[in-house]
């Protein structure tokens, strides 16, 4: 799905973005503090419709870039645009428009969701902290998002522990959606799921973008899972943008040597047995169609 | 049971039930597990959260909680476990077989220098050590995972360690007693990917070295893939399939573990749509929900 | 290290201040008139007008304060020319009854507070933690329920209630304890230990029944932890597991809980000291409660508070060193 | 001075909060149902029912036994030997209940009636007070952090740096006697909320923290709005238990500052009160002490109990 024509126009970007987080050392009030320099000028550009993906290792500072750029954290310096407009310093009125324009979906399904409240509150909540209406109220707006994002809707009066896990991450995918948004920050938001369910969401998330236009920044340690969704990918490491491609371009030759180390250090299935295994599962499948046609 | 004449397998396990108590009623959480493992032999067990696979190394060793019960034959190298007292067992704990857990961070004791922990595994199954000699195993163990300057940090305390770093500690202490099987839960899922890569080289470098069996318990296929010789999926508490690695990636045969390997996100090509796995859930209990017991 | 140490002191100086001051305002802006208290019966306005200059009541509250603290370190004089009196630092002033020095007073009847409070730590910290750890390792069998059923019971008995029914059932009833009375230590050990024996028990129940909860509460949740099932993976015995990899992490927070409480009953055990005659600093301040004696409640309050603070940079020390991740010095 | 309960026994023995309450709330019937098998917390509550209700219902009752709280019977006491009430077991019987106070010849019944109202009263005032203090005072500092929860635990370190009980003391003492009540309960709350405020501080720290707090603050909530919408609901099961927890703690506080002369004026009854002034006769009319001792051993007990069910069933994992 690589954009061959010169791309939908910029949604998204930030210039020289930082970030520093001030370490007191162990001692007290009076101790002597470090400074931490979590996001060290870093540039991003997402662009409508498609998925940027933020890859690295921990303390990569890829979740500190995507909070500076969902304004969650305040910027040490550099510049948000949001179509256009300066979003950095936002506040008030125009914050909370930004707020309905980019969303968040967070990692762990079951800390993002309020223990105490029930899917309705939850997926409700954007739109009363925003001060605007629920079309249609609460009840049917709740269930035709549950029903849009594959849950049951009739379970909108549950709280998120009754859940499994990709039930749970799908209903922090329909808040996100509750606002009418076009940028969704995906921080880790599948990495605490088992594989199947991961395909599922992975999914899900891929049909949402194709059917209602969203931009995605993904935030990921996965990087096959990145290479799943993603439409350009930005890899990460100390707080430092090293290489941003086309996710094939980078897979197939990346140009940073932190990069090849990263892909290098992926376990792998091995190619033959995985060739095997397709190749089988392809004979199954014309056999199974010949005998359905017969 | 075992052919005259030829050495006893490594590892026995026949009908292993564990069952656990919970408000809503006892769940098999492991049901009629059996396996074999030839000595040096290397099996991975592979599963989702649920699947019950850190039960049953948790039962192999004689370390389930005090709630769970636990049925069927435990045998390592001809000699049956399951019988024996916990002073019995304790003997063979730590010496014979030897245990690598998933979080560093919790299974080093903070109060302890990790040096003194090393020493405590080894003096637990050699009688009539000196601190002096006890000191200079663990300098070794260490400077065999790799841990620069050992002769110095041996003394230092586990929060001064990365965790990469502490699983090397874990490692070192599993080996000072030069165990005939290894069993490592989980051992990288909680590490870096580039972290994962050293960890996972420095295990296979540690089996050609002493020759001990491993028992790899994880959540992904592909760390499997490139570790054990044999592979079990389990799910639901179950073993659906048990081959040789090469056998059950290139031609998996339980419809299960065939949605599993679809699922898998891979690096080298793009996926169409993930296929995903149908009816019941990983989990034991069906309708419950997945914990993150991965 | 030491920034460490200037960070706490410097805590430390300036609660005691605001303890000075939230004393010296309760007890000179609050209450009545010290000049009418002191000269007590037969009083005339002209006696009263000398006790005011003699004491200095007459200056402005703030140049009071300063010359009570002043007091505190340099000692002060009373009064001018001959009646001058000059108490020596610490000076808590002067009792309204006996006109004898706070200072004095407390020091005399401080051994007997810290003997109580000895005895009973000793006791409460053995009970406690012993029955909490059997609690805790033998969870949900009689013996557990049982220890927590008598720790309920010790933590809800107000100490006096308690002291009255010992001392009903062992002197009056049983005799096998004599009636408490002053015995000093030389004279006559064996007296002395009976006459500490209840006060010590009566006062530790509370304690111990906290104490017991406390350890069993935190030794259940260490025995969870992922290092302990490490240590029985290594195939230690289980007393060494529990002994090496349970104990410490779990009875390292009960160190710091037993400084605050230690701390605390050096300022005075009042009621137990009270209901067996103990003649110690508790006592001494229910008495001046009911002879409306301010200078010495002031001093015991003063004196109980610097304990407390003292205490709370000991823990903190302490627990540096107990604990290597807070350690200060450590890379 | 932990003999007299100044600090609410949950306080004391809190180990650091171990993670906001994650679980969902057990549905208000699900946690009725569980504290009704429970039989220690059966009897806890209907004690505590029947002490409620002899404090509501003080005036009926009294009017029922036949005296009241105020009127000394003469006829009861038997002069000539010091005062001590005729017939065995302190005089107990048809004309009064539980008997009369040896010297005064007061009706022992009604004084634990309308002793009741005093302790419940004041140790309820106290609770409420405490929790109100403790749960804004840990809620803006553990919210908030900096420097506001800088101050605010200076200040919570101060108070609790104080020998509570001396204090208290000194300060009653002090004060003149009006409305003592009143100044009881503020006195016990002024020393008493900081022990909640720390916990309610450490949960909210803990919660703050939470990815769902993020969420709603990505989704455009001001600071008011997280802490009352999301915060709160999660506190509910803390405060339940504290609260019920603290109750035991003023009860007890009360009582002993009345045992020393500085709680409730006489001739206002209050059960502190009647075993300090039944000491000198403890050996001789054991009932007038066993009496109070054992109605408030049994109040704070219960309360006791049933906080610590209602914990095991609320807040497992939340204040040990």
């Amino acid at each position: 799905m690589t954009p061959a024509v010169p791309g939908p126009q910029v949604l998204l970007t930030a210039r020289g973005l930082v970030k520093e987080f001030s370490v007191r050392g162990q001692g007290g009030a009076f101790a002597r503090k470090r400074v931490l320099r979590a996001v060290d000028g870093v540039d991003v550009e997402l662009r409508a419709g498609q998925t940027l993906a933020l890859v690295g290792e921990s303390g990569s500072g890829k979740s500190t870039t995507a909070r500076l750029v969902a304004r969650l954290l305040e910027v040490t310096s550099g510049t948000v645009e949001f179509q256009g407009d300066d979003v950095t310093r936002l506040s008030g009125a125009a914050l909370h428009r930004f707020r309905s324009e980019v969303q968040v979906v967070f990692q762990d399904p079951y800390s993002s969701l309020n223990p105490r409240h029930t899917v309705e509150r939850i997926v409700t909540a954007p739109l009363v902290y925003q001060g605007r209406s629920v079309p249609g109220g609460a009840r049917a707006f709740t269930r035709s998002l549950m029903e849009r994002v594959g849950l049951n809707p009739d379970h909108s009066e549950r709280h998120p522990a009754q859940f499994s896990g990709g039930q749970a991450q799908r209903i922090g995918i329909a808040r996100a959606l509750a606002v009418g948004p076009k940028v969704v920050v995906c921080d880790e938001a599948v990495s605490a799921l088992d594989v199947s369910v991961q395909a599922q969401v992975i999914n899900l998330l891929r049909r949402l973008q194709r059917e209602e236009g969203y931009s995605y920044l993904f935030i990921a340690h996965d990087l096959a899972v990145v290479r799943q969704i993603a439409h350009r990918v930005a890899v990460m490491h100390q707080g430092r943008v090293v290489e941003t491609g086309d996710r094939d371009a980078l897979f197939a030759s990346p140009a940073h040597d932190y990069t090849r180390a990263l892909l290098a250090a992926v376990p792998r299935i091995r190619p033959e047995w995985e060739a095997a295994r397709r190749a089988r599962a392809r004979t199954r499948e014309t056999a199974d169609g010949k005998r359905e046609t017969t | 049971m075992t052919a005259i004449g030829k050495t006893p397998p490594l590892l026995e396990v026949e009908e292993l039930n564990v069952t656990f108590p919970t408000p809503q009623g006892a769940v098999d959480v492991v049901r009629d597990l059996g396996f074999t493992l030839e000595p040096g032999g290397s099996l991975g067990i592979v599963g989702e959260s649920g699947s019950g696979k850190s039960m049953t190394s948790l039962a192999i060793m004689g370390l389930l909680p005090p709630r769970a019960t636990m049925s069927g034959r435990v045998r390592l190298a001809g000699r049956e476990l399951s019988g024996l007292t916990d002073r019995q067992l304790r003997r063979v704990r730590g010496d014979r077989i030897a245990m690598v857990f998933q979080d560093p961070l919790s299974s080093l004791n903070p109060y302890y220098t990790v040096g003194t922990q090393i020493e405590e595994a080894y003096r637990a199954h050699r009688q009539r050590v000196t601190r002096r000699q006890a000191r200079r195993v663990a300098v070794e163990a260490m400077e065999r995972v790799h841990i620069a300057d050992a002769a110095r940090r041996v003394d230092h305390y586990p929060h001064q360690f990365s965790g990469g770093m502490r699983q090397r500690v874990m490692i070192a202490m599993a080996l000072c007693t030069e165990p005939d099987l290894l069993i490592a839960d989980e051992p990288t899922t909680a590490l870096d990917v580039t972290v994962q890569a050293q960890i996972l080289r420095l295990l296979t470098e540690v089996r050609q070295e002493t020759g001990a069996g491993l028992l790899l318990i994880t959540h992904d296929l592909a760390v499997v893939s490139e570790m054990t010789e044999e592979v079990l999926v389990m799910r639901a508490g179950a073993c659906v399939e048990r081959a040789s690695a090469e056998r059950l990636f290139s031609d998996p045969r339980h419809p299960y573990t065939r949605a599993l390997l679809d699922a898998v996100p891979r690096l080298d090509d793009e996926v169409g749509e993930l296929r995903t796995v149908h009816g019941r859930g990983p989990s034991p209990a069906a309708g419950a929900t997945e914990g993150d017991e991965r | 290290m030491a920034r460490f140490l200037i960070a706490r002191l410097s805590g430390v100086v300036l609660i005691l201040l605001l303890v000075c001051l939230f004393t010296f305002g309760v007890f000179f802006v609050l209450s009545p008139d010290p000049a009418v208290q002191i000269c007590g019966k037969n009083c005339t306005p002209e006696l009263i007008e000398r006790i005011r200059t003699n004491l200095g009541l007459d200056e402005p509250l703030l140049a009071q304060f300063f010359s009570f603290l002043g007091g505190l370190f340099a000692g002060r004089t009373y009064g001018v020319g001959e009646s001058a009196t000059h108490c020596a630092a610490p000076c808590l002033g002067y009792s309204f009854q006996s006109s004898q020095p706070v200072w004095d007073m407390i020091m005399d009847r401080l051994p007997v507070t810290a003997t109580l409070a000895v005895g009973a730590a000793v006791l409460w910290l053995l009970a406690g933690v012993a029955g909490g750890l059997l609690g805790a390792l033998r969870e949900g069998t009689w013996w557990d329920r049982g220890a927590m059923v008598v720790a309920l019971s010790g933590i809800s008995v107000p100490n006096y209630v308690f002291a009255l029914v010992l001392q009903y059932v062992l002197v009056v009833e049983l005799e096998w304890l004599p009636f408490p009375g002053t015995v000093t230590f030389a004279e006559d050990p064996g007296g002395w230990f009976q006459n500490y024996l209840m006060p010590w028990i009566v006062l530790a129940f509370a304690y111990a029944s906290v104490y017991a909860r406390l350890t069993r509460a935190n030794v259940i949740d260490t025995l969870s932890e992922n290092y302990v099932r490490t240590a029985r993976a290594k195939g230690l015995p289980r007393h060494q597991v529990i002994r090496r990899h349970a104990l410490r992490p779990a009875l390292t927070p009960i160190a710091t809980v037993f400084g605050m409480d230690f701390a605390g009953l050096l300022g005075g055990a009042l009621i137990t000291e009270t209901v067996f005659g103990l003649n110690g600093v508790g006592k001494m301040t229910a008495d001046s409660i009911s002879r409306n004696d301010q200078p010495v409640i002031m001093g015991v309050t003063l004196l109980a508070a610097f304990f407390v603070v003292v205490g709370n940079v000991v823990i903190d020390l302490l627990y540096t060193a107990l604990d290597p991740r807070v350690r200060v010095n450590s890379a | 001075m932990a003999a007299l309960p100044t600090q609410p026994a949950a306080a004391q023995e809190s180990a650091p909060p171990s993670g906001a309450g994650g679980a969902p709330p057990p549905p208000r019937r699900g946690v009725l149902r569980a504290l009704g098998r429970d039989p220690g917390a059966v009897l806890s509550a209907a004690y505590i029912l029947l002490v409620v209700a002899m404090a509501v219902f003080a005036p009926l009752i009294v009017r029922m036994s036949g005296w009241g709280p105020y009127e000394f019977d003469q006829t009861a006491v038997n002069p000539d030997l010091g005062g001590v009430p005729f017939g065995g077991w302190g005089g107990a019987g048809g004309e009064h209940w539980f008997g009369v106070e040896p010297g005064s010849g007061r009706d022992i019944f009604a004084r634990i009636v309308y002793g009741a109202r005093v302790s419940m009263l004041i140790a309820l005032a106290a609770t409420a007070l405490t929790t109100l203090l403790g749960v804004v005072f840990g809620l803006l500092a553990g919210f908030f952090g900096g420097k506001v929860d800088w101050v605010i635990s200076r200040v919570m370190d101060f108070l609790m740096a104080f020998p509570a009980l001396i204090f208290m003391i000194a300060i009653l003492s002090a004060l003149p006697a009006g409305n003592r009540a009143v100044l009881l309960v503020v006195v016990i709350s002024l020393f008493g909320w900081p022990y909640l405020a720390r916990i309610v501080r450490g949960q909210t720290m803990s919660l703050a923290r939470r990815e769902f707090v993020e969420a709603a603050r990505a989704s455009g909530a001001g600071r008011a709005t997280i802490v009352f919408r999301e915060i709160l609901p999660n506190l509910r099961s803390t405060i339940i238990v504290m609260t019920t927890l603290a109750v035991p703690g003023y009860i007890g506080t009360e009582a002993g500052l009345s045992f020393l002369g500085v709680g409730v004026v006489p001739p206002t009854p209050s059960w502190g009160q009647m075993i300090a002034s039944s000491v000198s006769w403890y050996s001789v009319v054991p009932t007038y002490f066993a009496i109070p001792g054992a109605f408030l051993f049994l109040l704070v007990l219960s309360f006791t109990v049933l906080g610590d069910r209602l914990r095991a069933v609320l807040d497992p994992q939340g204040v040990r």
